[in-house]
């Protein structure tokens, strides 16, 4: 490019010498539009590349975002399923991929052709990857097609992730494999399309505001925790959990494990809600990281005083939910709030949790991870807040909070409750009464371990023996 | 007084624990142990080579008695039977003397 | 942004259009200054959007220190206290966060009218997020005023989590969280404005040149080692450490834990050290970078070679903890050495940290992870290394290594440490006077997780009774 | 940098004063030539910038790679040879890294008077850091020379701890540590610079197209695959391994570590193959990106699949092996596919990699960890692919696939396979022969952790008793 | 010959071992064990639901003698007695026969 | 009915239960247990400091037999020595009963 502009700057200076014949100015201090357009150009190339830059880096952290959900839900669950919840989130991001760059991505983005409708699809395949052997760059300001299309991914992959860990520790692996990709092929990307790739809720109707849902607390992790609320109650407890009416605490086998993928998904996020300005914009990239960090702090802190003042414990698993529920709550509102506002988000989701996980126990809701009440509680009250909170003025395509916005808010929760919840049902049941979806009892005793992968996860000081 | 011995499948452990609470025995001592025996061991494979662990894991029960030993064999029978192979077993033996550490007291009411 | 730069050059040609009939001067050779400054201020946006996109991913690197020390200092401990362990790594970046948002920022950093002074205080809170509904960009060049407060915030919690490790597994849980929040909402940021807030470290007096400490080899690793100091001498050994006059090893309780752990310091560390540059400037964050990775690789070396000859042993803990201490010692000068300068700083800090985790053994200092070898001694090392190797004249504020520089480099550490062990001495004899700082016996040999928590932090394969 | 423009525009201004004096032409809308070129001057130091600081994020990427590597193999070995494989993890990057500052680099990048041949040396020792107080940014202008060194470095200990897994569970750890210090101080260089050194591999001669490899599935891969296979048949199997004719499994004593390890060797692989680009270029950084995931999710579901159909298992540690294979596939042509090609390239990959664990198993070559299957065997199917598959007219070196480019590509695996196997086996056959290469049959099975570190990996719930 | 095995608690272990070593018992054999019995169990809370491990982590020593046997009794109890609830049990037996695998000797001498 | 207690090297485990299948012993019971003794314990360093773990990882196994016990010693002997200190003991104690839980056979059959 360098090589470019100077061959064009000598162009430049014939033309200059050829001026000074007509003038009497000294045109050794004007310059032509030829090189100040080069340099236009290269402005605007560079600015491209950081984007682009910050774009992937963030993808590479939402990307990690599986490896701290195969940590969480494994630690939170106990050693004779961990080779089972390993196996899902390792293949969660396997289909994912694949499937979004099969049709996922233009399920999900289909183009203006369908702008404000419920479905649309703009065909197989990505797109050539060369034009006259260079990649076609015009794609957008900020990131080129295929940081969208990788970003887009990894964001598909974790709602569909965030099922594996309620429904761990009886659902079939087969059974699971295929609600995965139906999550990740349909499911997702229609509520995707409906809110971020230009669909109906952008234009709710009347005077109301659009829905607005910065990073996905109702997009992204509400679907999730519909999908996994559906697969619960279809699935059923686990064996022991309830019995003669008491409910029998199943602890995790591992908190180092489950401590790991919190930090790993609070890290995740800096790239799953930083990712969402959908470029490197300084001031809301980084308003959004302070937030998010605000409220994923304010959650660990909302969590301990609520599980201490109404629990009487200091239970760590409680903690690491409450951050959690912070990051879920913050998401929908991210680039919106102010610190405080973050920190109030924080506190009320982190306590909420606390609440919520005690709750679905009560109604014999069998969640072994708390994945209902992170994701699908605090994304519902994460995309309420930003009725209530946050200033809309502020780069996102909100009203401002307020009631109409509220309204709106409302509708775009129940619209996709009203869609992910009965499918997701349906989809599990019909697998149920198929291939069926629950492991028999002797292999849920014995673990899915062995039953279903031949392997148990863990031989520690037990090879003396070989 | 009797020592009783038994080698139960571990999935039984929590109910023969019920049963033995509710037939007045309160005490004992138990620990993880493995059979080898008629049962199939688990298979496993690894890197698609098939294998057994050659062993099942197991529950082993050390309860010591003054009296009732047949009783807590029934109970023990009824509780952990299902029929199929690898069901355990039950062994009785002799103990000549008990102490109870906290008070020093010995013989039979040292197990109370 | 690009619309903008279209309109302008629209105005732009009008203009032209004007000159062209005022001269006979081919004007289309000539360019408007309008697009010229406006390319200009693209520049200036460009270039403070790539400074930022480094410092906010330094941000996520230091962040993650969190996890490693979370996991080096579980490793290192008993599985009885891992629990208890995750759980105080876990609460002391949430409170560090808050903290930092609430009144940290504005005591470390109180502005110009403290200049000089030993304290000051900017009032409390962070700015108002927006300025006419647009965040006020003019903080710095080099970055934006949130990715300084989360940046400022992560550093704050990692040096409070120094203190966890050499506290770990007898003390209270309420009496730590008491500390952390002493340390970081008062300690830390006071000695923190000395060194980086304008305070009095950087005119230390007569010809004496500034104090020089790059990334906080004193400001934040001796504070935590001084603290951690404290806190073991008023709570005194683990009952069994030392018996009949002989040191009883306590060995950690998992070495992956502890290696994944020093992997994610180190990686930390990119961040710490390279975003102590404070900008993306690519000659000294890429120099930063090679001079922390050489250090810590020499520390690994260092380590290895003083255990195997002195210690006849090739310890594994001892080679991550030279790391650590080649991390540490380089912290100070990190963009002051060349490459050989760095090897030997690390060899010698590698190889230090060996001497003092045995010399604090046999003066019956209880540290169960080193945290004082590898944070204190290795902080005072590096910061003494400024004095002694080093070109100063490139980029840092310090003179040049040489006799006034390390008088001042004593000074620094001296006033620091005058200030932070006597401090966190009283604060650490309070707590215990009062509610108490240490658990009881039988809770020690129990086990803080059982304690404490309620809550075991394994459950291997005892699932099966379930 | 930001005063120096300042400045330059005053001046600029007083010329254009006199400008105005001399003519007619309304001069305010002319600009000089001076802020012109200063604006130029601006964006070639961020485009510099940029670029560097993507190509740091990628050497950080890399670097992680190691503890990557330290979780897989340690978690498919046994809990007695944990520390061991730690250990030889944890000291692999820190001699890389020192052995490249002190003379690696100049013997891969020996400069271009040794263009074309098959071994040069630029000396002892990394370049003074400074010039005139400054860092030369002459170096290229993708990177500075510091960020060259340090992502060159991280590739190094890459190749060399591919071996480790191979060798674990019965090497001597001095002679692990003789080993490393040879492939990284002389087999990976020279082999380096045949192939990106400017070296022969660039002008196989005749008509042939030179020899690509993108990101190493040839220099980096199978030199430590052919590296670990010399060992592995130098050293034999593990004691128990082959018993009568029969293969007994040798289970690894943790999944979640060895999980852990393939997420983060993913997540390296973003750096790996995206700072294979030398540049931060937004298409070829991302299109890279984008098929390098895309072929380590086909990886797993290659491996899935196959497992499935040819071994009737879910085997958890195949699909890891997949994924690792779908990344080593791609490595050598990821600029040049286009996603159908990725994903066809990781199903490959995937799947023989399968067959290819089972085929060493058969033959008695005993890799605990599948290293050779993952690393030589996808890493020459990776270098032949781009004589088969991708299109050579983007961005790369490569002719375009093709009979010819295939022909160049085996010249160059032959000759890759033609210097390290033997290389490798007579230096592991001369360590056998003076200070031993594998240790005694007691030790290997007490563990090698006891044995050669006195030091057990984990001592969990022990605790009580101290 | 006879068999004490003693179910202790756990962090009695060292004391004991130093105990037994000093009156010149310095062969036995111990592993982990878990006992229900009289003192109350470990309590855990989680997720807000609070239950009890449902046993004590207990160590069971298993010490075969030849003579001494009232001596080792007493040892044990003075050693491990705190008073609570807990302390654990000793139970005798008899064994017949030993033998020392690395030299074949039986009876008596086998044990020295 | 007797009981073999073997208190063995956990690294001859896998020969010992290959050498007993041969003689006809496919039923036993083994467990992880740690031995005080002879023979010196494993030697560990922590951060420059030696010390012993102060006991030997052994395996326990238990078989009941109701015939060939000196056999089955034989064949634990011969298998299990290696001549150094520490190749571990062999106890036989009566067993009063046995039970099948499976069938609630007693006795000798139960064993079979
Ligand atoms: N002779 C024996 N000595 C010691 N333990 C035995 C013996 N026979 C059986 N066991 C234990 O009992 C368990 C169940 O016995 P098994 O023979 O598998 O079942 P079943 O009694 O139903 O035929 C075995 O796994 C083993 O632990
Ligand atoms: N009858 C018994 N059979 C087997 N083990 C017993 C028996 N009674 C007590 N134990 C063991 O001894 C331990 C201590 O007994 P416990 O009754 O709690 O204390 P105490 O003897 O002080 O009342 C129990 O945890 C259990 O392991
Ligand atoms: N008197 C005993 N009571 C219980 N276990 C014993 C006794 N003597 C030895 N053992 C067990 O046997 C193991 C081997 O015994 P040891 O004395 O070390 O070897 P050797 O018999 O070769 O001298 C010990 O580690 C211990 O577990």
């Amino acid at each position: 490019m360098t090589t470019a502009v100077l061959d064009t700057v000598e162009a430049a200076a014939t033309i200059i010498d050829t001026i000074k014949t007509v003038s009497a100015i000294p045109v050794d201090t004007l310059v032509s539009a030829t090189l100040v357009n080069a340099t236009q150009a290269q402005v605007e190339s560079i600015s491209l590349t950081s984007s682009n830059i910050w774009m992937m880096i963030c993808t590479a952290l939402v990307f990690i975002m599986n490896l701290g959900f195969a940590s969480v839900e494994s630690g939170l669950a106990r050693s004779k399923n961990t080779t089972n919840i390993l196996f899902k989130n390792t293949i969660t991001p396997a289909i994912g991929i694949i499937i979004f760059s099969l049709w996922g991505l233009n399920l999900m983005y289909p183009g203006a052709n369908y702008a404000e409708k419920i479905y649309g699809f703009a065909g197989f395949g990505l797109e050539e990857p060369l034009i006259d052997g260079k990649l076609d760059l015009s794609y957008n300001s900020g990131y080129t097609y295929w940081t969208n299309f990788l970003f887009q991914a990894m964001f598909a992959a974790t709602a569909a992730t965030i099922v594996s860990g309620a429904v761990a520790e009886r659902i079939k692996i087969t059974s699971y494999m295929i609600f995965t990709f139906i999550i990740i092929g349909v499911i997702y990307p229609i509520v995707g399309m409906w809110g971020w790739g230009g669909g109906w809720l952008n234009v709710i109707g009347g005077d109301l505001p659009s829905f607005y849902d910065f990073a996905g607390s109702t997009i992204v992790h509400s679907v999730g925790g519909w999908a996994a609320l559906a697969g619960v109650i279809v699935l059923g407890p686990r064996i022991g959990k309830y019995v003669d009416g008491k409910i029998i605490p199943i602890p995790g086998h591992s908190m180092p494990l489950a401590t790991i993928g919190v930090f790993l998904l609070w890290l995740g996020w800096f790239g799953f809600n930083g990712g969402s300005v959908l470029s490197a914009d300084p001031a809301r990239t980084s308003l959004v990281l302070a937030t998010t960090s605000l409220s994923a702090a304010a959650g660990a802190i909302g969590a301990l005083i609520t599980a201490y003042v109404y629990l009487k414990t200091l239970d760590l698993s409680m903690i690491l939910n409450g951050i959690l529920g912070g990051l879920v709550g913050i998401t929908a509102g991210a680039d919106l709030m102010s610190p405080n506002e973050s920190i109030l988000i924080g506190l009320i989701s982190g306590s909420v949790v606390v609440f919520a996980v005690v709750f679905f126990d009560k109604i014999k809701v069998d969640d072994p991870v708390g994945a209902t009440s992170v994701h699908l509680v605090c994304g519902i009250l994460g995309t309420l807040f930003v009725g209530i909170l946050g200033d809309k003025g502020f780069g996102g395509s909100a009203e401002g909070a307020g009631f109409s916005q509220l309204i709106t808010q409302l509708i775009g929760i129940t619209a996709v409750a009203a869609f992910v919840f009965p499918v997701s049902y349906i989809v599990f049941t019909i697998i149920s009464k198929t291939v069926g979806l629950r492991v028999s009892a002797k292999e849920e005793i014995e673990g899915l371990d062995i039953a279903e992968h031949g392997m148990k996860a863990y031989n520690i000081d037990m090879d003396k023996e070989y | 007084m009797k020592k009783i011995e038994a080698v139960i499948r571990t999935s039984k452990f929590l109910e023969l624990k019920e049963s033995l609470n509710k037939m007045g025995i309160q005490f004992f001592t138990y620990s993880d142990v493995k059979g080898v025996g008629h049962q199939a061991t688990e298979k496993a494979v690894y890197r698609g080579v098939q294998y057994d662990l050659g062993y099942i894991a197991r529950t082993k029960l050390e309860i010591i008695v003054s009296e009732k030993v047949e009783e807590v064999i029934k109970c023990i029978v009824d509780t952990c039977k299902t029929g199929e192979l690898g069901d355990g077993k039950i062994f009785v033996s002799n103990i000549e003397e008990c102490v109870r550490i906290r008070t020093g007291e010995r013989g039979v009411p040292a197990l109370q």
